[in-house]
């Protein structure tokens, strides 16, 4: 929708307001209630108790109140759409936020702390889940990748939701009680908003990364057929990004007005975050080497990934690195490198890990060939749809824009066209998977001749997960153990 | 939230192998919520420091403008109800179930007179117009800081607000397990949720340890 | 994990510490001590966080593991406020409005 | 459709240095990108599964490989940040001898004056080869002074001046953009920037209808306000005098000193208590709701105009230095 209304540089489709709500929607929906919610919740919730050899996780009650809670805050959010929208921007920024936009600010911010409350809950749980509940044998060097990758995630859910959660309590209040904390007029900082929101938001994308980075670990391992190589140092980089995430937030505010020298600090720390990302994808790139490799669907979106984030991850270093940033930030060269981060890695990585585990959880297999159909057509549309906006950004198209310079106009001809291509690529699968489930053929426990301790029970698993807790006696992907026993896929 | 955190029974729940995992999961999952209520309050404190180093003087003088009676006649009753209701976990540790219901009891009141003290409070605020919004006047401070100084309010309320809530929720659990203890639910080997709503219950405390001088006590020699 | 049980002693005694750091903070907020009241102030609280988490809250008996979740919180609610700090101490050290 | 442009012009000082960086960091990513999707085509099809039983034998991590795709990679990232730095350094310093131009941004316009008085709405004229410096201010929400060609962009923060500044290098016109989502006409937010030769410059400014510079509004501001009823120029007056105030330090009541810079003066006017001149009473009243934001620069503009201090008479060490290109 968004992309057909850029089609013409003067938007003749939806009036200004209607397209400043859509794009603010989008955000919300996509970030707070999609993609932080989407890997953690499906698959984590599944597998990592699964995959450590738990029966559960540690507090499923806890569990459950924060799969209501997302439900709940959904519900502010759909609310919120319903009634009038909002059009502040997925970043709410004060002193716009506070005083000056008329529309459902609160039931928005409302919905996102509510939906917090999940996430910080899910978060709670995991940490908990992975000290506490490993089965027998399993030490920390023997968990999978997927596994740390869930344990870096859940500590900047824990440590960074909180602030987002007192930040938008702030901005409730100085809504409904006018007693602005950001409020200029008064003395009070609206760039101090900024730093409180940043301290989650930046970390936020991590959330969305790394459970995704954790899957294709799992991936390229099972596809090759060999250890991850680098295991430590893939296991650590994900701790590390977690870490690190939380002192670069300042990279958002160079512009800001902050002051020179914060911008220096926080630009010099967000290249410490470049390395473990680095260190990841050559250690994937590196596994490859002298490896059995097949090219299931699960695979294609792992080798997707790799590229998409590379690309992602490489533009990350332009915005922070000040110079440049200063010209592009703000425009259209940040959206596609955070697409790229989130599109082109969270979803691939969703996709990727929801297409392996798809025959343990149902049961079922779906069928190959559109499979891998549909994930070329979503790599090639997603590259179409957003490769162009790096160069509309570094030639100055600003983002948020609802009506642009006609000097624009081709290359969002080319992302509206790849945003069409895209759509189709989103609408294969899900057609497929529910297909699957009735007509798939049925799945054997382990159709991949993978590892982890979630292919040893029956697909789907039974209620306790296991008939027996397992005990683990070897480091993860070792494949001498299981390639006895692979089965042929139906 | 945290009713959930040890909602377990004293049966052993099925993912658990042993009562001493069970206990040590429930109590390390509290530490971790607890952890996030650190960050927060922590934005608050951000906040706060961010504009109490940007006007040092109004923050002065509004903080003076504040009754320090009540702050430390509030103080010393919530760290009474500390002592109490460590007393009532070690009644529970000790499987005195009249012991812990007596001090939770004590708790409980402690807790409530500190609300009761804290909504007088406020109402006084009303009377003296220090609500900040359209009708806030503090006397003293000069009309183009009047904003500077209901920047302090905003916080001192927000932040006394938010700790009310947390001791409205926490006076709920101890109600909770008064009620619990009294169905004689809990053991001396059985008694993880007492001992996590004693941990809530410090933490509040805790907060309110670093609320009271940083509200009441901002230089209150320069505000004379 | 085996229980530990302090006495009632020990309980009094640091409840006993707690008031009278109360008072004291609350006394010496009168004096002028310059830069130094916040200072004294958030290190009077410190103390006596410290005396509720290691008695009232068991730090004392507890695992390795709560102590690091407990040292690491703390550790990001500095990184919260140095970091943004960082911003706000450092303004207008160029000299230049904005800067 | 319109034509389809590649890459954006250089139309200021800083672009070049800006595109340099940026072909830099295009190479690396480049080398990078196709480097990584290389090895992993190459990998995939050389190391193909070809029967089931196929078991690849253990391949040991190699520290020494770790250590060297680690320590490059920061190499080049810390030369990213040290070039990408002192860019910054340099946008952040605007030579003593720019063209002042103060601007509002309000929902949904510019508002830009020029010290000689004249007033632009989305328009901006300048000489090509000086620098100009920008002093902005928003009205009501945060909004962002971006242009493109110049690689310049800035916020526009309510209640407080944000500065930044550049030199034009080619005549011609350029987009001005508003960066920040300011609400429904966000991307109406727009003008130009007209880059002229500096004899176009002079007769533009010759044929406005100002009503005199900016100095002359702010005087008369200060007499309509009767600032000069405790103001006085000899420092007799209830209130301190504002002659060669602008550019000193001032020595505060409570023993600080600060520089009566743009944002001095802003909040001297809209919260006049909350830094007292030694030696002098609290009673000024506040401006705030009486003077308009633009009505302030103007009375800066008064306040310049008296004299700036004592010798150096041009500028402090610190402004001469300052690098200027």
């Amino acid at each position: 929708m968004i992309r057909i209304e850029l089609l013409t540089p003067n938007g003749h489709l939806f009036s200004s307001d209607t397209y400043n709500k859509l794009f603010t929607m989008h955000g919300v929906v996509m970030i707070f209630f999609f993609l932080i919610p989407s890997i953690p919740a499906v698959l984590g919730n599944f597998f990592l108790p699964l995959m450590i050899g738990a029966r559960d996780l540690a507090f499923p009650r806890i569990n459950l109140l924060s799969w209501y809670l997302l439900v709940i805050g959904g519900l502010f959010a759909i609310f919120a759409m319903l009634a009038g929208g909002v059009d502040t921007g997925w970043t709410f920024y004060t002193p716009y936020s506070t005083t000056y936009s008329n529309t459902w600010v609160i039931a928005t911010a409302l919905g996102i702390f509510v939906a917090g409350f999940s996430s910080i809950l899910t978060g709670l749980n995991f940490i908990v889940t992975i000290h506490r509940m490993r089965a027998p044998g399993m030490t920390w060097f023997r968990m999978p990748l997927f596994v740390w990758a869930h344990y870096a995630t859940s500590l900047i859910q824990v440590l960074g939701t909180p602030v987002l959660a007192v930040t938008l309590v702030l901005i409730f209040c100085e809504r409904v009680f006018h007693i602005g904390i950001f409020d200029p007029a008064l003395g009070g900082d609206p760039v101090l908003f900024q730093h409180l929101f940043w301290f989650y938001s930046h970390p936020a994308v991590y959330i969305m990364i790394l459970p995704a980075m954790g899957v294709i670990s799992e991936l390229i391992s099972v596809y090759s057929r060999k250890p991850i190589f680098g295991y430590s140092f893939v296991a650590f980089s994900s701790v590390a990004i977690a870490v690190l995430g939380f002192l670069v937030w300042g990279h958002h505010l160079f512009v800001s007005t902050q002051s020179f020298f914060a911008g220096m600090v926080f630009s010099f720390l967000s290249y410490f975050v470049a390395i473990p990302s680095a260190i990841k994808v050559f250690n994937w790139t590196a596994t490859l080497y002298k490896g059995s490799i097949s090219f299931e669907t699960p695979m294609l979106y792992a080798f997707g990934f790799i590229g998409l984030f590379t690309i992602g991850g490489l533009t990350g270093l332009f915005l922070a690195c000040l110079g440049i940033d200063v010209h592009v930030t703000d425009t259209y060269f940040v959206v596609a490198h955070f697409h790229y981060i989130m599109v082109g890695g969270a979803i691939m990585g969703y996709l990727g890990g929801l297409h392996y585990w798809w025959p343990k959880m149902t049961g079922r297999m779906y069928p190959e060939g559109w499979a891998k159909l549909s994930a070329l057509v979503i790599f090639l549309g997603f590259n179409l749809t957003f490769f162009p906006q790096f160069i509309l950004g570094y030639l100055g198209m600003p983002r948020r824009y609802h009506t642009y310079p006609s000097e624009f106009q081709v290359l969002h001809v080319l992302s509206t066209a790849g945003a069409s291509v895209l759509a189709v690529g989103y609408i294969i699968p899900v057609i497929y998977f529910i297909w699957s489930l009735r007509y798939g053929a049925v799945a054997s426990s382990n159709p991949w001749g993978a590892t982890g301790l979630e292919w040893r029970t029956p697909s789907p698993p039974p209620v306790q997960n296991f008939e027996k807790i397992p005990v683990v006696t070897h480091d993860a992907y070792d494949y001498s153990t299981t390639i006895g026993e692979v089965i042929e896929v139906g | 939230m945290a009713s959930e955190a040890h909602a377990e029974t004293l049966a052993l729940r099925e993912q658990f192998d042993t009562a001493a995992q069970q206990k040590d999961v429930a109590t390390l999952g509290m530490w971790i919520f607890l952890i996030t209520e650190v960050m927060f309050f922590g934005g608050m404190f951000l906040a706060y420091t961010v504009y109490r180093s940007s006007y040092p003087n109004v923050f002065a003088r509004a903080s003076s403008s504040i009754n320090v009676y009540y702050g430390a006649l509030n103080t010393v009753v919530l760290i009474c109800s500390s002592f109490t209701m460590v007393l009532a976990v070690r009644g529970a540790q000790l499987g005195k179930r009249i012991t812990t219901i007596v001090f939770l009891g004590l708790t409980l009141f402690l807790g409530l007179v500190f609300l009761g003290v804290k909504a007088f409070e406020w109402g006084e605020k009303f009377h003296e117009h220090h609500v900040p919004g359209p009708g806030f006047h503090l006397a003293g401070v000069p009309p183009g800081l009047q904003g500077q100084a209901q920047l302090f309010f905003s916080l001192y309320f927000a932040m006394t607000g938010l700790h009310a809530l947390h001791m409205v929720v926490g006076a709920g659990l101890v109600i909770t397990m008064m009620w619990l203890t009294y169905k004689g639910r809990f053991t001396a080997e059985y008694m993880t949720p007492i001992d996590i709503t004693g941990l809530y219950w410090h933490f509040v405390d805790i907060i309110w340890i670093f609320l009271f001088p940083l509200l009441y006590l901002v230089d209150r020699h320069m505000g004379k | 994990m085996t229980q530990h049980i302090d006495s009632v002693k020990t309980y009094a005694l640091v409840f006993i510490a707690l008031v009278f750091l109360t008072l004291l903070t609350t006394a010496v907020a009168y004096v002028d001590l310059g830069p130094f009241s916040p200072v004294v102030a958030l290190a009077i609280a410190t103390a006596k966080m410290l005396l509720v988490a290691l008695f009232f809250m068991h730090v004392r008996h507890s695992t390795q593991l709560t102590r690091l979740v407990v040292t690491g919180g703390l550790l990001w609610l500095a990184i919260l406020i140095f970091l943004t700090l960082a911003d706000f101490g450092t303004r207008g050290w160029l000299g230049v409005p904005g800067r | 459709m319109g034509p389809l442009p590649l890459f954006p012009q250089e139309a200021s000082s800083f672009a070049p240095d800006v595109d340099h960086l940026l072909y830099y960091l295009l190479a690396v990513a480049v080398f990078f990108t196709v480097g990584i999707f290389l090895t992993i085509f190459y990998f995939a099809i050389r190391y193909r599964r070809r029967s089931d039983k196929e078991l690849p034998r253990f391949v040991h991590t190699g520290m020494t490989l770790e250590i060297v795709w680690s320590v490059i990679p920061f190499g080049l990232a810390m030369v990213m940040f040290t070039w990408g730095a002192s860019i910054f350094f340099n946008e952040g310093r605007p030579p003593a001898d720019a063209i002042p131009i103060y601007v509002v941004g309000k929902q949904w316009m510019w508002k830009l004056q020029h010290i000689e008085g004249q007033r632009e709405i989305d328009e901006l004229h300048i000489p090509v080869g000086r620098p100009v410096r920008l002093t902005m201010t928003s009205e009501d929400v945060i909004h962002s002074f971006y242009v493109p060609a110049f690689r310049t962009k800035e916020d526009v923060v309510p209640g407080r001046y944000s500065t930044t500044w550049f030199t034009p290098t080619k005549p011609g016109k350029y987009h001005l953009f508003c960066a920040e989502y300011c609400g429904t006409n966000h991307s109406r937010m727009i003008g130009w920037i007209y880059v002229m030769q500096p004899q176009d410059y002079q007769n533009w400014l010759n044929g406005g209808s100002a009503s005199g510079s900016m100095a002359d509004s702010g005087q008369k501001l200060f007499q309509s306000l009767a600032c000069g009823n405790c103001h006085h120029p000899d420092g007799r007056g209830r209130c301190p005098s504002l002659v060669g105030l602008y550019g000193s330090d001032v020595l505060l009541s409570n023993g600080a000193t600060v520089k009566a810079d743009d944002s001095y003066i802003r909040e001297s006017i809209l919260q006049p208590d909350a830094q007292i001149v030694a030696g002098y009473q609290p009673i000024m009243p506040t401006f705030q709701g009486l003077v308009t934001e633009e009505g302030v620069v103007q009375l800066i503009e008064y306040v310049k105009s008296l004299g700036k201090p004592g010798p150096p008479v041009t500028a402090t060490p610190q402004q001469v230095t300052a690098p200027h290109r």
